[in-house]
């Protein structure tokens, strides 16, 4: 019970904070918003006991990227002119794109998990100490592809970023 | 004990357009300047001038410095002799006194002596310690624009002067001397004597809106300017009214 | 009902308080100490040597009017002073200040919590606190801030890697991430982790230094450059809290570094019984000596140390610090690798 | 500039800012803790390197100049004290020597030493406080308050002699005003021999420590040459190499008597500029120990009309202040008790000029580090 009012709760500060993400008009407030989005999901995950993905949701996120997104902001100057487009339901038009894909998708989902019963996770072959060991044994024994594509991804764009900042190099 | 006959002779104001007393000798042509002067002397408005230290003129105005020869056996140093034969007609007069030398040139040669003077071995001027000028307001060239002179390398001293009327622009030795850029600025801003060829000619102690040259001999010591420029007999008034009520 | 509320209420309100006394005192150690090392005596005027000057800069601090300048963000100036308040204060949930004791016939743990990621909860909730210098940048609206909030970004993430990779190399050797749990490991090994992992530590106290923005790593603030900094256009109470938040942080450091390398509540050369008689004193009051002990070191370094430059504290940091922890954690994990 | 520093970060600036087409306009000064007075700069910045610098002077004017010439002699140096004050009783030798000059005076033997020894103790008191302030500049506040504190000796000495602690008023044309106070002389050797020491203490604070040198080692170089052709003067011109000293080369008071080395840099930047004042710490304590060991006894004060109303003529004499080289340029008309004209050459003003040519490429640190290397005091630049 008290769970479930804890989980509504969060829940609903998440999409309240998304929505302000979207809505506000100042950027830096709309990035500010997006931190505590990260937050609230933290928080989320506290709930379902996995304390580690808490704590580098808010590491990582909150507390890496979003600072990135921070400066990003605050050094371009996005009160400029308004672009000149002919077509002015232009991002109207990509809006709704958007929505209907996500519509699709979930329905998708729905209809993947009427078909067929969800798998039991936790797999008795995976010794079970605390959470945080279980998501390393995860990550580096049926995701170790994903997980090693993901960090040369970020070698790759590192390495461009600093080839594009040191021109003078 | 100076200050004593300030006291009477008190505001600049009696020697202002108004009379031509002896002493009025000094401002009489400091007031034709306004208008042929590319700056003007005047005074902002409502701004009191720099200092309200009432001075008064010296009693009878000096048309400028003495600047005597040098004494029977005193011999120029070389480098003074080489730049006369070097750049003929370079050289106006030689002056010597306690110690130093002043060589007096033409201010349109200022160029060439002073490149001469920084390149010349024996010479070789290159620190320009200052650049100064002193204003003779009843003299035709009012202004003497003088050059302090150093060789680090030679160790030896020299001053160049030079003669310059109210609104003649004197050529700029920045490009041979950079130290002389804020010098020449001060001397622009406190004197109004204007360099060509130099790359930031700008007020640098008073403010840019300041207007009139603070260090002419023919700007007022105290009051509204403006007012003590244009009608010195109503600020005589004011200035007795004002004296009045500090009294009371 | 005891266990469950009272208790914990009772322990957060009284870290809490201790916390908030201790930074003011920190306040005042700094100025003393510093005063000593530059042969002056420092406040003297309140109370008898000072004593009660906290209590006086806190009064004056707190009636002071407030001042919020016409082109601020007004939000988020409000918000930046309690965003970088509220990390440094919630961090202190994990800090064992002690093992359990008994009290009145009760169990009691001396710290608030013990969760199983309490390194991890330390250094998340530490990378958050860098917002409140950020934003105190942005919605000033003034050059200087801005300079100085860029300069605090830059400098907070790129140190925090390294420290983090020094916080990996210890959890390898204890084996966990939770604070007591590596306690409990030192007192297993029965030898500080500074003595294992010198290099570690070293990179950390030098992170932590440049993390809290204290000299010679104190940029974002560097009053001779940017006229104070992030801070510039703050004052009253506003101020106090980013003045309280540093000292706190420092605190924090203090503290995580006396819990990971220096073995926290326990005493001197746990391993050694002939040391046994200094059980008498209480294990906390280890603790306490142990972070005064780098709160003193902090200070005496800001009194003795120029400041670095922006540009060579980044070289510093990715340079030098950030390569040599990531050899440290690879050998660590070798050793680690062959012992097991 | 107009810019303000309110509307100066509105956001549509902000764009400009960061970006390295754009530049962003910081405004350092009149009031900001590290320009050593009302010294404004308007740096151009790119990032944080420094692209260009405008420097804005002339918050302090008071106008010493015009003022001199409706003071009469004696009432100048009064004036003097306030152009330089943190180095009153060099800018009071300066001027009563150039007015000797125009005099024909003989200053009397004591006189001189007098002199030299008040030179050298304010060139150490000087120094300490730019020390301080440079040290506390890069952020090395300890070394701020032992320098002060050996400054307190100094005044205390100035403060015996001449009852002022800052603005002396400490000399006369022709000499002194009075002669030093019994057991002066010993106070001063008793001040050597704690500054000996005081100086290492300051030197192992800074002299090696390695962010000390990473903070001041090739910041600002400049070569002799062009050092010399921007004009700089003083211990900013020796750390450039250049053996540039007034009172070497030109002596005046009691220098050509007493011996003393001059201490020149060889790179000439920020550290050697700090190492050739380090070692003129040095230098004048050994001045001043042979000045006051060898002080001769004699009058103090020479031969000086009762009314001092120097000939017609004008001169130009330089002393070697602790900023650099201090030259008065004095006309007399030789009929009035003023100086007709009165020019100083203030050393600060020349050596700010140098500083846009300093600070180009440099960070906004090196900005703080490069004003105080200079060793201005505005009162004397803006005058």
């Amino acid at each position: 019970m008290g769970e479930a009012i804890a989980f509504y709760t969060i829940a609903a500060f998440v999409l309240g904070f998304a929505v302000m993400v979207v809505s506000t008009k100042d950027t830096v407030h709309s990035v500010l918003f997006l931190v505590l989005d990260f937050l609230a999901v933290a928080a989320l995950y506290v709930l379902l006991g996995a304390e580690f993905l808490a704590a580098i949701q808010v590491l990582v996120y909150a507390g890496g990227i979003v600072v990135l997104y921070l400066f990003v902001v605050m050094l371009v100057n996005l009160k400029g002119f308004p672009e000149e487009n002919r077509d002015p339901h232009r991002r109207t038009k990509l809006g709704l794109g958007l929505a209907a894909a996500v519509v699709v998708e979930l329905g998708a989902i729905l209809a993947y998990d009427y078909a067929r019963p969800v798998p039991q996770l936790a797999d008795a072959a995976i010794p079970v100490v605390g959470n945080t060991e279980e998501v390393g044994w995860l990550l580096y024994t049926s995701y170790l592809i994903p997980f090693e594509i993901a960090s040369m991804l970020l070698l790759v764009a590192m390495i461009g970023a600093i080839v594009l900042a040191k021109r003078e190099l | 004990m100076a200050d004593d006959p300030a006291k009477d002779t008190g505001p600049v104001a009696p020697t202002g357009p108004g009379k031509t007393p002896a002493s009025g000798q000094e401002a009489a042509p400091g007031k034709p300047a306004p208008p042929s002067g590319a700056a003007p002397v005047a005074t902002p408005p409502a701004r009191p001038a720099p200092k309200p230290a009432a001075g008064p003129p010296p009693p009878a105005v000096p048309t400028g410095p003495p600047d005597p020869p040098p004494p029977e056996g005193q011999s120029p140093p070389a480098f003074l002799a080489a730049l006369a034969s070097a750049l003929p007609g370079s050289v106006t007069q030689l002056s010597y006194y306690v110690g130093d030398w002043t060589v007096i040139v033409p201010a349109a040669k200022i160029l060439d002596i002073a490149r001469y003077l920084r390149d010349a071995p024996e010479a070789a001027f290159d620190l320009c310690s200052d650049v100064t000028v002193t204003d003779w307001p009843p003299r035709p060239e009012r202004f003497d624009v003088i050059y302090v002179l150093y060789s680090v390398r030679q160790r030896h001293r020299v001053r160049l002067k030079t003669k310059v009327a109210l609104d003649q622009p004197v050529p700029s030795v920045t490009s041979i001397w950079p130290a002389a850029n804020w010098l020449e600025r001060e001397v622009f801003d406190m004197f109004g004597v204007m360099f060509t060829g130099h790359p930031d000619l700008r007020r640098i102690l008073m403010p840019e809106d300041w207007q009139g040259h603070p260090q002419r001999k023919d700007y007022p010591l105290e009051g509204p300017g403006e007012l003590l420029m244009e009608n010195p007999i109503d600020w005589l008034k004011l200035r007795q009214s004002r004296d009045e009520a500090d009294i009371e | 009902m005891i266990d469950l509320f009272i208790i914990p209420l009772l322990k957060i309100a009284i870290v809490l308080n201790a916390t908030l006394v201790g930074v003011t005192y920190m306040v005042l150690l700094e100025r003393k100490v510093i005063a000593w090392a530059q042969s002056r005596l420092g406040p003297m005027r309140v109370g008898p040597h000072g004593i009660l000057q906290p209590v006086a800069d806190a009064l004056k601090l707190m009636i002071k009017e407030d001042i919020t300048p016409v082109r601020v963000d007004r939000w988020v100036f409000t918000a930046a002073p309690i965003i970088s308040m509220v990390p440094a204060l919630i961090v202190y949930a994990v800090i064992p200040f002690g093992p359990e004791v008994t009290l009145f016939g009760r169990q009691v743990t001396l710290y608030i919590t013990d969760i199983n990621v309490g390194l991890l909860y330390v250094v998340s909730v530490a990378s958050v606190g860098v917002y409140g210098i950020i934003l105190a940048g942005y919605a000033s609206n003034s050059k200087y801030p801005l300079l100085a909030s860029l300069r605090a970004s830059a400098q907070l993430i790129s140190y925090e890697v390294a420290v983090t990779l020094t916080l990996v190399s210890v959890i390898l050797v204890a084996g966990t991430l939770s604070m007591v749990g590596i306690v409990r490991a030192q007192e297993e090994a029965g030898v500080w982790f500074a003595f294992i992992q010198p290099l570690a530590f070293g990179i950390f106290f030098i992170g932590g230094l440049a993390e809290t923005n204290r000299a010679p790593f104190d940029l974002p603030e560097a009053e001779q450059e940017l006229t104070g900094g992030f801070h510039t256009e703050y004052s009253g109470m506003r101020f106090a809290l980013f003045f309280l938040a540093e000292y706190a942080n420092v605190i924090v450091v203090s503290s995580v570094a006396t819990t990971l390398f220096l073995g926290g509540w326990l005493r001197p050369f746990p391993s050694v019984d002939a040391l046994a008689f200094l059980d008498i004193v209480p294990s906390w009051t280890w603790f306490l000596l142990k972070s005064f002990v780098f709160l003193y070191v902090f200070v005496w370094i800001r009194a003795t140390l120029p400041r670095y430059r922006y540009d060579q504290l980044m070289r510093l940091g990715w340079k030098v610090l950030i390569p040599l922890a990531i050899v440290n954690l690879v050998v660590t994990g070798f050793i680690r690798l062959m012992v097991l | 500039m107009t810019e303000t520093r309110a509307g100066a970060v509105t956001p549509a600036v902000h764009h400009g800012a960061m970006f390295d087409t754009n530049e962003l306009v910081l405004n350092m000064g009149p009031q900001h803790p590290s320009t050593h007075g009302v010294l404004r700069v308007v740096l151009r910045l790119d990032g944080e390197k420094v692209v260009d610098a405008d420097v804005v002077i002339g918050y302090l004017h008071r106008g010493i100049e015009k003022l001199s010439e409706n003071r009469n002699w004696t009432q100048i140096i009064l004036l003097t004290d306030r152009m330089d004050y943190v180095a009153a009783a060099t800018n009071n030798v300066g001027y009563c020597e150039t007015v000797e000059k125009l005099l024909s005076i003989e200053v009397p033997r004591r006189a001189r030493y007098v002199r030299t020894i008040l030179c050298e103790l304010q060139r150490i008191a000087s120094h300490c406080l730019w020390l301080g302030t440079h040290a506390m500049d890069i952020g090395a506040m300890t070394v701020f308050l032992y320098a002060f504190r050996e400054r307190e000796l100094i005044l205390d000495l100035f403060e015996e002699f001449c009852g002022a602690r800052l603005t002396y008023n400490s000399m006369r044309i022709g000499g002194l005003p009075l002669d030093i106070p019994s057991g002066w002389d010993r106070k001063v050797l008793e001040f050597c021999r704690i500054m000996d020491s005081k100086i290492l203490e300051y030197e192992e604070l800074l002299t090696h420590n390695r962010i000390w040198l990473e903070r001041t080692k090739g910041i600002g170089v400049i070569d002799g040459p062009e050092a010399v052709a921007i004009g700089l003067s003083g211990p900013a011109l020796r750390g450039s190499g250049v053996p540039r000293d007034v009172r070497k080369d030109e002596p005046y008071a009691a220098y050509d008597e007493l011996e003393f080395d001059v201490p020149i840099g060889a790179v000439g930047d920020t550290y050697d500029r700090y190492l050739v004042r380090m070692e003129e710490f040095r230098q004048s304590l050994r001045l001043i120990r042979q000045a006051t060991e060898g002080l001769p006894e004699g009058p103090i004060v020479g031969k000086v009309p009762r009314l001092i109303k120097p000939p017609a003529g004008e001169t130009y004499h330089a002393i070697e202040s602790p900023k650099g080289e201090l030259g008065y340029f004095i006309v007399s008309d030789g009929k009035s008790t003023n100086p007709y004209r009165f020019r100083v050459r203030p050393p600060s003003f020349c050596n700010l000029q140098g500083l846009p040519r300093l600070v180009r490429g440099h960070l906004v640190a090196d900005v703080v580090a490069l004003i105080g290397s200079l060793d201005i005091v505005l009162g004397e630049v803006d005058r």
